[in-house]
């Protein structure tokens, strides 16, 4: 079989929360007579997994089992803003409003809890759901007693709000693209490495292997954000060499209407797949978390596309690079065209060959 | 006619060729077989019929008599959880969960039929299954471990292999 | 016992695998109407003659509505960022995309749904469409939108995005290297498995409970909320569980439709979309077309980028104008480069619009900036690693909108990639750190590109 | 509307066959994996449909070299003829995925009509490799004729089985992209019999599976046979691929497949 294999890598970075910021969540908590956590939020889970990433921070704020929390974010009756789940701010902007209402949850346990022990609350803290004196853990009084005693006793509510809001960046030269203030919360960086198998008759491709290093800032669940990452890998492939909703764009025939015609990545497109977690801790997000799932699949298709260049030696840079676009390349044998020092690619593809003197992409001489 | 799903005999009156997912879904209130092409193109509403994986959006009910149809709901409940509906939750192969019914009952035909913890021959048996958010990997995983006859500590999950946490640098 | 860095399971992991998640499509509320939508069978149109009354007519129909049953007809998506809106609710008049949806149907059950679309009257005069973004500045293009084929309001009402930065007269002139490449990828369906699907119920208070798959609870009631022009507390929208999202659930495409049906029929109203639906009407990851051309010195250095961009909006700006700001700001990538000309279009064709998608605005920057920086190794004829850690994001350097990086991981990365895949590094680039420039990796050209240290 | 329809559950051939009639008005189900999304979908709307789930037609028959496979017979189960007519049994593993196998019928399959922007009856290439008869019953009655006349002529007809003969050897070559698919872009399956002849069929072409007459006659040179296939096809675009892509990968499949035969003798 004719078939040729190469390797390809890619490296990238993407702003975590929403570009420009000005995006607000918000939640609430409260803590019922048992001492047990209810969260309000209203942050979409769409299989990302809000509910458990800001779970756990609420009981790790707090000081409480991961299993005392609950976390509604049901609706928009009980549970406060949130702009949404996207932009990679689920855990990075909404977590961050979480955190903050937990640490007032965690103030209001602890002032209670010092009357209880008769210790000032600044010399308290909250360790597996028991308020312990710091140095002198036998001086204790269990979160469920605290809440009792703040239900009966004191007559509070044991409550606190969070929120998360960075003012918007406003572009304050047009001409230039300048910024009054950062439009970013944090940039996660990740780097891919492609490995493909081409056969240069029939221009089938097959990516074989992955390998994907991402600095995730903190992991507040790595399950979580392998789930991530591999998902956003497999989409990654999708966009490289399958996914394309036109066929023969910029014609819009033969659109698939069926998974049968739409090729969504299924279980044997599979590549093996190596990930590296990196921990560099972001300075805005909650214990240092950056966001990760929205550039998860950004860095598979040009290391992909470098690695069939590897493989065959045809850089194919419409996506998706399909096996049609392949045999073109391969006919084709486009060279660049080189004229002084400029080395000019894809000359066939640009607005110049196109555009009837409509726009033109001018290049300094 | 009479329609056994999960082991209680049903009464259905419904259109004659009324597939089984709106047998199930509309008539009946088993809404785990999820309605995500009926065209048979994404395996979401796969339930087992005599202990085989089959599409019920490509179903017509009225085939069925006498036959003997399984939904998740039939393979355990929160508190008995099957080891395959076990190994899914430890090893994270449910994200947003909208597959996740078809999927196990896909892989539950293929541990049935007995199926081995080769992750090609996993792959092959649920081909036909799309997932859009895991990646598949973690969903091999499980099954692999179901197949192995692993036993689950459902309080933490685990990790991928080919995972490697450099921390810092 | 932490619960941050712990690999605890799932929040709901139990009830997805025991089939008790309740996703939208799982809501019963007795006496529940089905929805079904006519949708514009030609990709440009005018419309004439629109008569709806055969379908109310039909036995079991119970509402119908057009364009003339929305309060507000049109509001944006990026309203509330002082974006204008340019897309109606439903068709008025004219038709820009296949698959635009015209009036929808509300009635007993599908079958009937379906029978009434079919039943509805309306006279189309096709017009050219426009698919090719290279071509819409061109004479004869044909007019997606009366005031042109491209979106007019960038701040100071520019027609387009526009970045500069240092002089790119200069890094040209002073380039070894000129390497020049197009990038184009395509639409992608976001495919989540659950597709668009609302339920409106009218409640007994005059509220109405909207269940929705949106992946923005908060923005979903704003759009609803607008579009009715009913204040905040006549809407409850229910919803946080979502069968996959991706970008695509931001759009609230049926919910406002349902909500309309339920007010105007009194009954509870569902509107799943079919696959196909999905498929070929839902929005989508918009195409881009880039052009990159960078100068460059022998021994790898980038010194100037002039890029050229045309993202495909489809027929309205929805999320576009956002995406390709956020595009501009990363055209340089993981990467440090002093000179800069981008320039960004929102183009509108006769497609179905595009909206934000996963990695919204940068997937596209992304594949474009990192193939041309495979091209340019190659044709330099250096390491692929070596010249990214060169041109590497370093502490101190400045992004294309001149913000301090304070913490860049691109060093990290890149190394651990080389790492991962058994790839040795000259010393040199294997002991490069993150740290600020200085020495070989602090040449001429990028001295006045560093920020003071006091400044930030 | 479905509501209307009269369900017909035939348990024995001979009641199919009564209950087809002339077939006017008759919607046939197989395994139902091509019809029932077109009734959901509302393009159609049958008045009678008649099951062929238990009508006893998913019979597969060995007798000697002679293989009758019937319409009803679960393509997944064309996996046991593996040893004998190795194509088939590849041919019918490529086909959708394990459920989609166990439910769709050898029928269904082979007499699929037009797919939605993709190529269907991926089986009609091995059959008509395999100079297939095909016996139906219809308006005037049971008929046994080559497969490529019972295609051309196939409406108000039902299939009741497959006749062939065992080859000496057989190949089957496809387009593996995707790798996870429904629909397969390109097929092409080769034959060579008991008494030396080549016989060369593909799929994915437009209209129904074609006999690739020109590539037999010069199957003896492999780069020959590639060149003459395309003489024998119509292409077409879809969604998976352009016409463009199947003229350059024709030619492909039928070398490969030649030479796994040549292999095989």
């Amino acid at each position: 079989m004719p078939k040729h294999t190469g390797r390809g890598i890619a490296a990238i970075e993407y702003p975590t929360g929403m570009n420009q910021n000005g995006d607000p969540s918000q939640a609430w908590i409260k803590v019922k007579p048992d001492g047990r956590v209810d969260v309000f939020a209203g942050t979409s889970d769409i299989g990302n997994g809000s509910k458990t990433i800001q779970s756990q921070i609420v009981a790790e704020t707090i000081g409480v089992p991961y299993d005392w929390v609950t976390y509604d974010n049901s609706n928009t009756d009980s549970s406060p803003v949130c702009t949404g789940t996207f932009a990679s701010r689920a855990t990075f902007v909404a977590g961050k409003a979480v955190e903050k209402a937990a640490e007032r949850v965690k103030e209001r346990i602890l002032d209670i809890a010092g009357k209880e022990l008769e210790i000032d609350p600044s010399d308290l803290e909250i360790v597996d759901g028991e308020v312990l004196a710091k140095g002198a853990p036998q001086k204790k009084i269990a979160v469920p007693d605290v809440a009792a005693a703040a239900t009966w006793t004191y007559g509070e509510l044991i409550t606190g709000t969070g929120a998360q809001l960075k003012p918007y960046a406003s572009i304050v030269d047009p001409e230039t693209g300048e910024v009054d203030l950062p439009p970013h919360s944090a940039i996660s960086y990740a780097a891919c490495a492609a490995e493909v198998e081409v056969d240069d008759e029939t221009g089938v491709v097959q990516v074989t292997r992955l390998v994907q290093v991402y600095d995730v800032g903190r992991a507040i669940n790595p399950t979580l954000v392998e789930g991530q990452i591999e998902g956003g890998a497999v989409q990654g492939l999708g966009l490289g060499v399958l996914e394309n909703c036109y066929p023969y764009y910029p014609s819009a025939e033969h659109r698939g209407g069926q998974f049968g015609s739409y090729l969504a990545p299924g279980f044997e497109d599979l590549p093996k797949i190596d990930t590296i977690i990196i921990e560099n801790p972001s300075s805005d997000g909650p214990y240092g978390a950056k966001g990760i799932g929205e550039m998860a699949n950004n860095a598979q298709p040009p290391a992909i596309a470098a690695a069939v260049f590897d493989a065959v030696g045809v850089w194919v840079t419409e996506l998706p690079i399909t096996p049609e676009r392949i045999l073109r390349a391969l006919e084709a044998k486009a060279e660049p065209v080189r004229d002084g020092k400029r080395v000019v690619f894809d000359s066939e593809l640009s607005v110049n060959a196109v555009s009837q003197g409509g726009i033109a992409f001018e290049v300094p001489a | 006619m009479k329609l056994t799903v999960n082991g209680i005999a049903h009464d259905v009156v419904s259109a004659p060729l009324a597939t089984l997912l709106d047998v199930l879904r509309e008539d009946l209130g088993i809404t785990s077989p999820k309605a995500g092409c009926e065209q048979g193109g994404c395996g979401a509403c796969t339930v087992l019929v005599d202990g085989e994986p089959q599409r019920a959006c490509l179903t017509p009910a009225a085939s069925l008599e006498g036959l003997e149809v399984t939904t998740v709901e039939g393979l355990g409940a929160p508190e008995s959880l099957s080891p395959l509906q076990q190994a899914f939750t430890h090893h994270y192969a449910a994200q947003c969960g909208f597959c996740t019914s078809g999927m196990m009952l896909a892989a539950e035909g293929y541990l049935k039929r007995g199926g081995t913890d080769d992750r090609e021959a996993i792959q092959e048996a649920l081909a036909g299954h799309v997932c859009r958010c895991t990646g598949y990997v973690k969903i091999i995983d499980a099954v692999a471990a179901a197949a192995r006859g692993d036993s689950f500590d459902l309080t933490v999950t685990a990790p991928s292999a080919g995972m490697t946490n450099l921390g810092g640098v | 016992m932490k619960a941050v860095g712990a690999r605890l399971p799932r929040y709901d992991g139990i009830e997805h695998v025991t089939g008790r998640t309740t996703y939208v499509d799982d809501v019963r509320v007795p006496g529940t109407l089905w929805a079904k939508a006519l949708r514009s069978p030609l990709h440009s149109a005018t419309m004439s003659g629109l008569d709806v009354s055969p379908a109310e007519a039909m036995p079991g129909v119970h509402a119908v509505i057009t364009a003339a049953d929305v309060p507000l007809l049109e509001y944006g998506h990026l309203s509330a960022l002082g974006i204008p809106a340019d897309e109606p609710l439903l068709a008025k008049d004219e038709v820009r995309y296949k698959g635009q949806p015209i009036a929808i149907v509300a009635a007993e059950d599908e079958e009937t749904a379906m029978a009434a679309v079919d039943a509805i009257e309306v006279d189309f005069d096709e017009r050219p469409p426009l698919f090719d973004i290279r071509k819409a500045f061109d004479a004869d293009a044909p007019k997606v939108h009366p005031w042109g084929n491209w979106y007019p309001h960038f701040e100071g009402e520019m027609d387009r995005r526009q970045i500069r930065k240092g002089s790119i007269d200069e890094a040209f002139d002073r380039a070894d290297v000129i390497v020049q490449g197009v990038y184009r990828p395509a639409a992608i369906e976001h495919v989540p498995l659950e597709t668009q699907v609302s339920l409106a119920v009218p409640e007994a208070n005059g509220r109405l409970t909207v269940y929705s798959c949106t992946q923005a609870l908060y923005f979903s009631m704003g759009v609803i909320a607008a579009h009715l022009q009913v204040p905040l507390n006549k809407l409850k929208v229910v919803g946080g569980t979502v069968g996959g999202g991706f970008g695509g659930k931001v759009d609230t495409a049926s919910e406002t439709m349902c909500a309309l049906l339920a007010q105007k029929s009194g009954r509870p109203v569902k509107w799943r979309w079919t696959r196909e639906e999905e498929f070929l009407c839902s929005s989508t990851r918009a195409p881009w077309h880039m052009e990159i051309a960078d100068a460059v010195t022998k021994d790898g250095w980038i010194l100037g980028r002039k890029m050229l961009t045309l993202h495909d909006s489809g027929a309205y700006a929805r999320f576009s104008p956002y995406g390709l700001t956020k595009h501009s700001f990363h055209h340089t990538g993981a990467y440090t480069i002093p000179n800069l000309s981008f320039d960004g279009f929102v183009i509108f064709t006769n497609r179905v619009p595009t909206t934000a998608m996963r990695g919204f605005g940068v997937t596209s920057v992304s594949f474009a900036t990192e193939t041309h920086m495979s091209r340019v190794a190659n044709v330099l004829g250096l390491d692929p690693y070596e010249v990214r850690l060169k041109n590497a994001n370093r502490i101190g350097d400045t992004s294309p909108n001149r913000i301090v990086y304070t913490d860049p991981s691109t060093v990290s990365v890149v190394k651990a990639l080389a790492g991962g895949m058994e790839v040795e590094l000259a010393p040199e680039y294997a002991a490069m750190t993150r740290d600020p420039r200085e020495g070989d990796l602090l040449p001429e050209h990028l001295v006045s590109q560093m920020a003071d240290p006091e400044a930030h | 509307m479905t509501q209307g329809t009269e369900v017909l559950f035939p348990t024995s051939a001979n009641e199919a066959i009564a209950q087809f009639g002339d077939g006017s008005g008759v919607t046939v189900i197989g395994g139902g994996t091509i019809v029932m999304p077109e009734i959901t979908y509302g393009r159609m709307a049958p008045t009678k449909a008649l099951l062929l789930s238990r009508a006893g037609l998913d019979t597969l028959e060995v007798d000697g070299a002679s293989v009758t496979v019937g319409a009803a017979l679960p393509i997944g189960r064309l996996a046991e003829l593996a040893e004998d007519v190795t194509a088939l049994a590849q041919c019918a593993l490529n086909v959708a995925d394990y459920e989609i196998r166990r439910q769709g019928t050898v029928g269904g399959n082979v007499c699929a009509g037009e797919g939605h922007d993709a190529p269907r009856g991926d089986l009609q290439g091995p059959f008509l490799a395999l100079a297939a008869e095909a016996c139906s019953v219809g308006a005037d009655g049971e008929r046994t004729e080559p497969l490529d006349d019972f295609l051309a002529h196939r409406a108000g007809r039902l299939l009741l089985d497959l006749r062939f003969e065992k080859p000496a050897a057989s190949a089957f070559a496809a387009i593996d992209y995707p790798h996870t698919h429904e629909y397969t872009v390109l097929a092409v399956t080769g034959v060579r019999t008991t008494g030396g002849e080549t016989r060369l069929a593909a799929t994915g072409l437009a209209g129904y599976g074609t006999r690739l007459r020109s590539a037999e006659a010069a199957s003896s040179d492999p780069e020959q046979a590639a060149a003459a296939a395309l003489k024998d096809v119509t292409v077409g675009d879809d969604a998976l691929a352009s016409g463009w892509y199947r003229e350059r990968t024709l030619p492909v499949l039928v070398r490969r497949v030649l030479s796994e035969l040549e292999e095989a003798a």
